[in-house]
């Protein structure tokens, strides 16, 4: 297979998985909406205090935006391995990791990317400043693709799995630790005025390795569960 | 659903019931419809220039907020109509489900994008206003956080009968949703502003000058008749189109002179 | 089941194309089969039979490398076919017992989608064309959800149409078909074979292919 | 009359931001929703004449 | 049918439920896991002092429990309804309001209650008083239940339908969320010493409401998705 | 297709049992039949057929209550069966294209738990007899995950005998079945024939019954 004919298999991919996901434009917005209600849950739960909200706003988006990626993991292999499809794309003449990459690409283009866009609305209603506001977009422009990345490789150990759904929360989320951890540490960090540099820094390296291992992982992980 | 059919018969429907499903058809309904349109828009704009006129030309300065008041003229008609269409959805949902009326699902899914529409108009004005007055776009008062639950409860309805292609189904499940919304917004509502009062006193009550200026009032309820002709139009073109999509097959349609022509 | 000498089926025979030697197959913890051979060559069919459970599901998957054999070796043109990966499944079209066939998407898109994830993109005329080949006339841009068994099997079938591939290792392609169906798809398998291509099915009903080099093997 | 000049009336007491954002809002909300509602029934209505016409074709195809 | 028989098969649904269940005991530990990862998230996000986490300890918490139902709720019915059994169950000689009332008991057996048990434990990572988690599980424990039957309403009207998972949470949030005021708020009344009854007798209200009326929609939600 | 006057099939001609008049049946925005109307009476069974989307599974779903006729009315014994509700459900047995089998139970507990969810609870001994009547010996504790798609298939078909129903409704049932299953399976169904029941059943295979009550139902 050529170089130019592997681009075009994996924009094959991402046009098949976006053009699903306009067959269902709920898919997409479902995730979105989630993001926002469990957003507004949390003042609920918590109380209406601005001062207090403020000071817990980064945590919230940020768990948030986790948990909307994570329950949106189960969408990106499990429809294909129940009908055959991801048999197929394992007997395909286009190399595996080729097509996971596209189904990963895609999948943050339906959650990740909405989420990061949508945040900054959010913000205000936990009365965030805009500086800080321009933060969280980055954090999450930042992270959210390597959540994406993470949660392939547990979607694909899960597949098959009864309960799956629920499994894989429980083996990414511990992954997702990290990314939790500076994202929401960069917005917090500016709000104090440290500066969000290193934060960010942080999560692009983060992206850069899983970037590099998740398409992998993610592949062994999909052969095993063929099997 | 198995049950319809039962559910009929207890209610043992007369010939006048039946008479008047009779003019629920879509086939009768479509053409009266189109009738009535123009009228709707046409009182819609009459009201709205109305109340825009007494609302910017005579309605006077407010002492407290000043002219940030003025968004008033359609904050509060947004917000009544995103409770009234709810109550209405949920209505014909109800009798769909319960007569198994084609129309009564048509209406429903026809008016769930406006009442969408006014509950976000109500945000949206709501925390333009919120601003310069309490200076936050937002604030959890129980009254905010109600009305950002109701926009959370069209939107599910909208994105449950979307996610649906038979329309029959999708109507139905549509009803169900309505139905255990209608139930649960008054819980919704008292159980927010108890939960907000617990916290709050008074802090963030919304600040209402004590006697609202006659001119004012009239203004509002100028305004709010424009939105509920608004409403009414633009509900009836969708729900006409609805119909169309829905009864392509029905002889009447291909009679129709928009489709002969 | 023990085939202790290799069978030989094929008109060209100097050309052993896929090749099958001393397979055994360990389900749970009993051996379904053990000590199976076979040689297929271009232009001949091999249909696998056997009761329900005698493993011929088990015995497909492993000559699609889905599956590892418990012994023995699978090659495809003298090289062992783990060490082919891409390079055999180039040749390879399986269709199992699940169709992969997408509920949300129209037969068209379906079809011309599964050929590009195969890695063998067809233009739309093509697809439409196989799948009017195939009985779907009319029912090309409907959903996949709302169409019968026998139409999903059908869609699913495209495949064979649309992706130019040697070996067909087909499980059950009868399965919801009506009689007419029935009859299309054995021509389309008898043209394949006829072109030097090559199939491995299994079915519980009789095929009525009119290909000549057709070599059954009972797995019970 | 509240305003001295249009200008003043366009500021709102310095609350044109607020104001203006509401209406405009409003407003746009108004204009695209009937056009959308339009936009479908004339959608509808084009499919509906383009399937009568394939209905018709094959008729003629059918009945020579 | 006799009522004994009825009580009978009662039983019988959601003996087999759970057995199902024991089956696979990952659906039932991740449940409880996405909780208590859930929880153990917030101080990592929002920062370690004390005063503040013990402020929003109730709302995290109860937050956390809402999540795990919900997450939960795509198993009540989409298997069945894949392997036809819920077909199976629509035609039975039993009544379908009794087999899925069946189901939503399993499903609180399953969620809410392990959910309440474990709930303490974790509600001392917050440093909440001895008192309070008293109160925190007898919230729980009448109003998760109250979650599983709004849920089972949530994840009967989206069977079959793609993106069911993040849309029933859609269709669900908005309608859990006087439970979780007053969940939340009836630890947090007990926190600042103003006695929780009022809280948890309005708790139970619901709980009352939602028995009465949630196993007959999500029986006629059935019915829609099986036609 | 229209079929205008209603044809009876049975032996005891003044019981008529199950009773259709003048179904039509819609999917989507076409009429798939139309003016339908049959009479099944005890003893008798009727085979529908047709090619693939001729519109079988979806009769046999409205004949369930499943689905609602676009126009006519089923009748049992002389009611709607929309209002006999689980009355008439309890006469019926359905088993269509999904098997109602659970992947993580074994053979033996889907039997035993499918038999509770239809109202109709046996003992152990029962149910091992039936999977062994129905060649499933020594797979009985083996989960449904494991099994091949005929021992499936064949894990479903267990309710028939389990359940004690006077309609069954069976769509396809010889999908992945062997020769010898599907000589077992006439021969149930031959019994419950002669035993007074009824079926309703549809299949592209030939069934090859003994039972001389047998009407073709052609919906193409
Ligand atoms: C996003 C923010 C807001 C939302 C969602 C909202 C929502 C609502 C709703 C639902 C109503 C109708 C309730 C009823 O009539 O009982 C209403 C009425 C009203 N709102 Fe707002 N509001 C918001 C912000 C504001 C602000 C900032 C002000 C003024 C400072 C305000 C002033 C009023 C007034 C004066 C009424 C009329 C009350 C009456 O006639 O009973 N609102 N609002
Ligand atoms: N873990 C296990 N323990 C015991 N037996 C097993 C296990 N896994 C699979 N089997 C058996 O292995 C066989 C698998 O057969 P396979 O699916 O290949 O059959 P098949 O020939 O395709 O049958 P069918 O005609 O029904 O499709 C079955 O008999 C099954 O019971
Ligand atoms: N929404 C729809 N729009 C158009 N056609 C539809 C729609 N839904 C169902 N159909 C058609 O209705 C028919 C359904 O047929 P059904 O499943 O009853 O067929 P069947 O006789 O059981 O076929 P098979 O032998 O393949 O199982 C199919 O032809 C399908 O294409
Ligand atoms: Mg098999
Ligand atoms: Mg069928």
């Amino acid at each position: 297979m050529g170089e130019t004919s592997l681009f075009a298999a994996l924009g094959a991919v991402i046009r098949r998985d976006l053009l699903l996901a306009m067959r269902r434009k709920s898919d997409v917005l479902t995730t979105l909406f989630f993001f926002i209600i469990v957003v507004s849950l949390f003042p609920l739960g918590i109380g209406p205090e601005m001062a207090m909200l403020r000071q817990i706003a980064p945590g919230v988006l940020w768990v948030a935006a986790l948990l909307a990626t994570m329950l949106s993991l189960n969408r990106l292999f499990a429809a294909d391995h129940a009908d055959g499809t991801l048999e197929q794309m394992a007997l395909s003449a286009v190399p595996l990791g080729v097509l996971v990459t596209g189904k990963v690409i895609a999948h943050w283009l339906l959650s990740g990317l909405p989420l990061a866009l949508l945040a900054p609305v959010l913000g205000l209603q936990f009365d965030l400043a805009t500086g800080s506001l321009g933060v969280l977009v980055v954090s999450l422009l930042i992270g959210t693709p390597v959540l994406s990345l993470i949660g392939a490789v547990g979607a694909a150990l899960t597949l098959g799995v009864r309960g799956g759904g629920v499994l894989v929360s429980l083996l990414v989320l511990p992954l997702y630790v990290p990314v939790l951890i500076f994202g929401a540490g960069a917005v917090e960090a500016d709000l104090t005025g440290l500066g969000a540099t290193a934060h960010l820094s942080l999560l692009a390296a983060f992206l850069a390795l899983a970037a590099f291992f998740g398409p992998w992982a993610t592949t062994v992980a999909l052969r095993i569960a063929l099997e | 659903m198995g049950n319809n059919g039962g559910f009929e018969n207890r209610f043992g429907m007369n010939t006048r019931l039946i008479n008047w499903f009779g003019y629920a058809s879509p086939a009768t309904f479509y053409p009266l419809a189109g009738k009535m349109i123009p009228w709707f828009w046409a009182l819609a704009a009459l009201f709205g220039i109305a109340g825009l006129y007494v609302g910017f030309f005579v309605a006077p300065t407010d002492a407290q907020q000043g002219e940030g008041y003025r968004i008033i003229f359609i904050h509060v008609p947004a917000s009544w109509m995103s409770m009234f269409i709810y109550l209405v959805m949920a209505f014909w949902a109800a009798l769909g489900l319960g007569f198994n009326t084609r129309l009564s699902g048509m209406m429903a899914t026809s008016l769930a994008p406006t009442g969408a529409l006014m509950a976000f108009l109500s945000l949206w004005t709501g925390a333009l206003w919120g601003k310069p007055m309490w200076g936050a776009w937002w604030v959890w008062d129980a009254r905010l956080t109600s009305e950002l639950i109701l926009f959370f409860l069209y939107i599910g309805f909208i994105a449950l009968q979307s996610a649906i292609d038979d329309p029959r189904r999708a109507d139905k499940a549509g009803a169900v949703l309505a139905l255990v919304g209608v139930v649960n917004i008054p819980i919704i509502y008292f159980s927010v502003k108890w939960w907000n009062t617990l916290h709050q006193g008074a802090s963030v009550s919304l600040t209402r000058s004590p006697s609202m200026a006659q001119t004012m009032l009239w203004g509002m309820l100028l305004m709010a008749l424009a939105f509920w002709m608004y409403a009414i139009a633009v509900s009836l073109t969708r729900v006409r189109a609805i119909i169309l999509e829905r009864e392509r097959h029905a002889g009447w349609v291909e009679e129709l002179e928009e489709v002969a022509t | 089941m023990i085939l202790s000498k290799p069978r030989s089926v094929g008109v060209v025979h100097n050309c052993p194309m896929l090749e099958a030697s001393n397979l055994e197959c360990v389900r749970g913890e009993k051996s379904l089969f053990r000590g199976l051979s076979f040689r297929l060559e271009a232009g001949a069919c091999l249909m696998v039979q056997g009761a329900n459970g005698s493993g011929k599901t088990s015995l497909l998957r492993m000559l699609c490398g889905l599956a590892q054999p418990a012994q023995g070796e699978i090659r495809w043109d003298g090289e062992p076919i783990r060490k082919l990966a891409e390079e055999y499944r180039g040749e390879l079209l399986y269709c199992g017992h699940a169709g992969a066939v997408k509920d949300d998407l129209t037969a068209l898109e379906n079809a011309r989608i599964s050929a590009t994830l195969a890695g063998a993109p067809v233009d739309e005329a093509a697809a439409r064309q196989a799948l009017r080949q195939l009985g779907l006339k009319g029912r090309e841009d409907l959903p996949a959800r709302v169409l019968s068994a026998g139409q999903r099997r059908r869609v699913a079938l495209t495949r064979l149409l649309l992706e130019k591939r040697r070996l067909w290792v087909l499980d059950e392609p009868l399965t919801a078909l009506d009689k007419a169906a029935v009859a299309t798809l054995c021509g389309v398998i008898d043209a394949h074979l006829a072109a030097g291509g090559m199939a491995v099915l299994t079915s519980h009903q009789d095929l009525p292919l009119a290909a000549t080099h057709v070599a059954q093997l009972r797995l019970d | 009359m509240n305003w001295g000049s249009a200008s003043e009336f366009f500021a709102m007491g310095g609350h044109a931001l607020y104001v203006w954002g509401s209406y405009g809002a409003c407003a746009l909300l108004m204009v695209v929703e009937p056009i959308l509602a339009r936009k479908r029934r004339s959608q509808a209505l084009t499919e509906l004449k383009r399937e009568i016409r394939a209905n018709q074709d094959s008729q003629d195809e059918t009945t020579p």
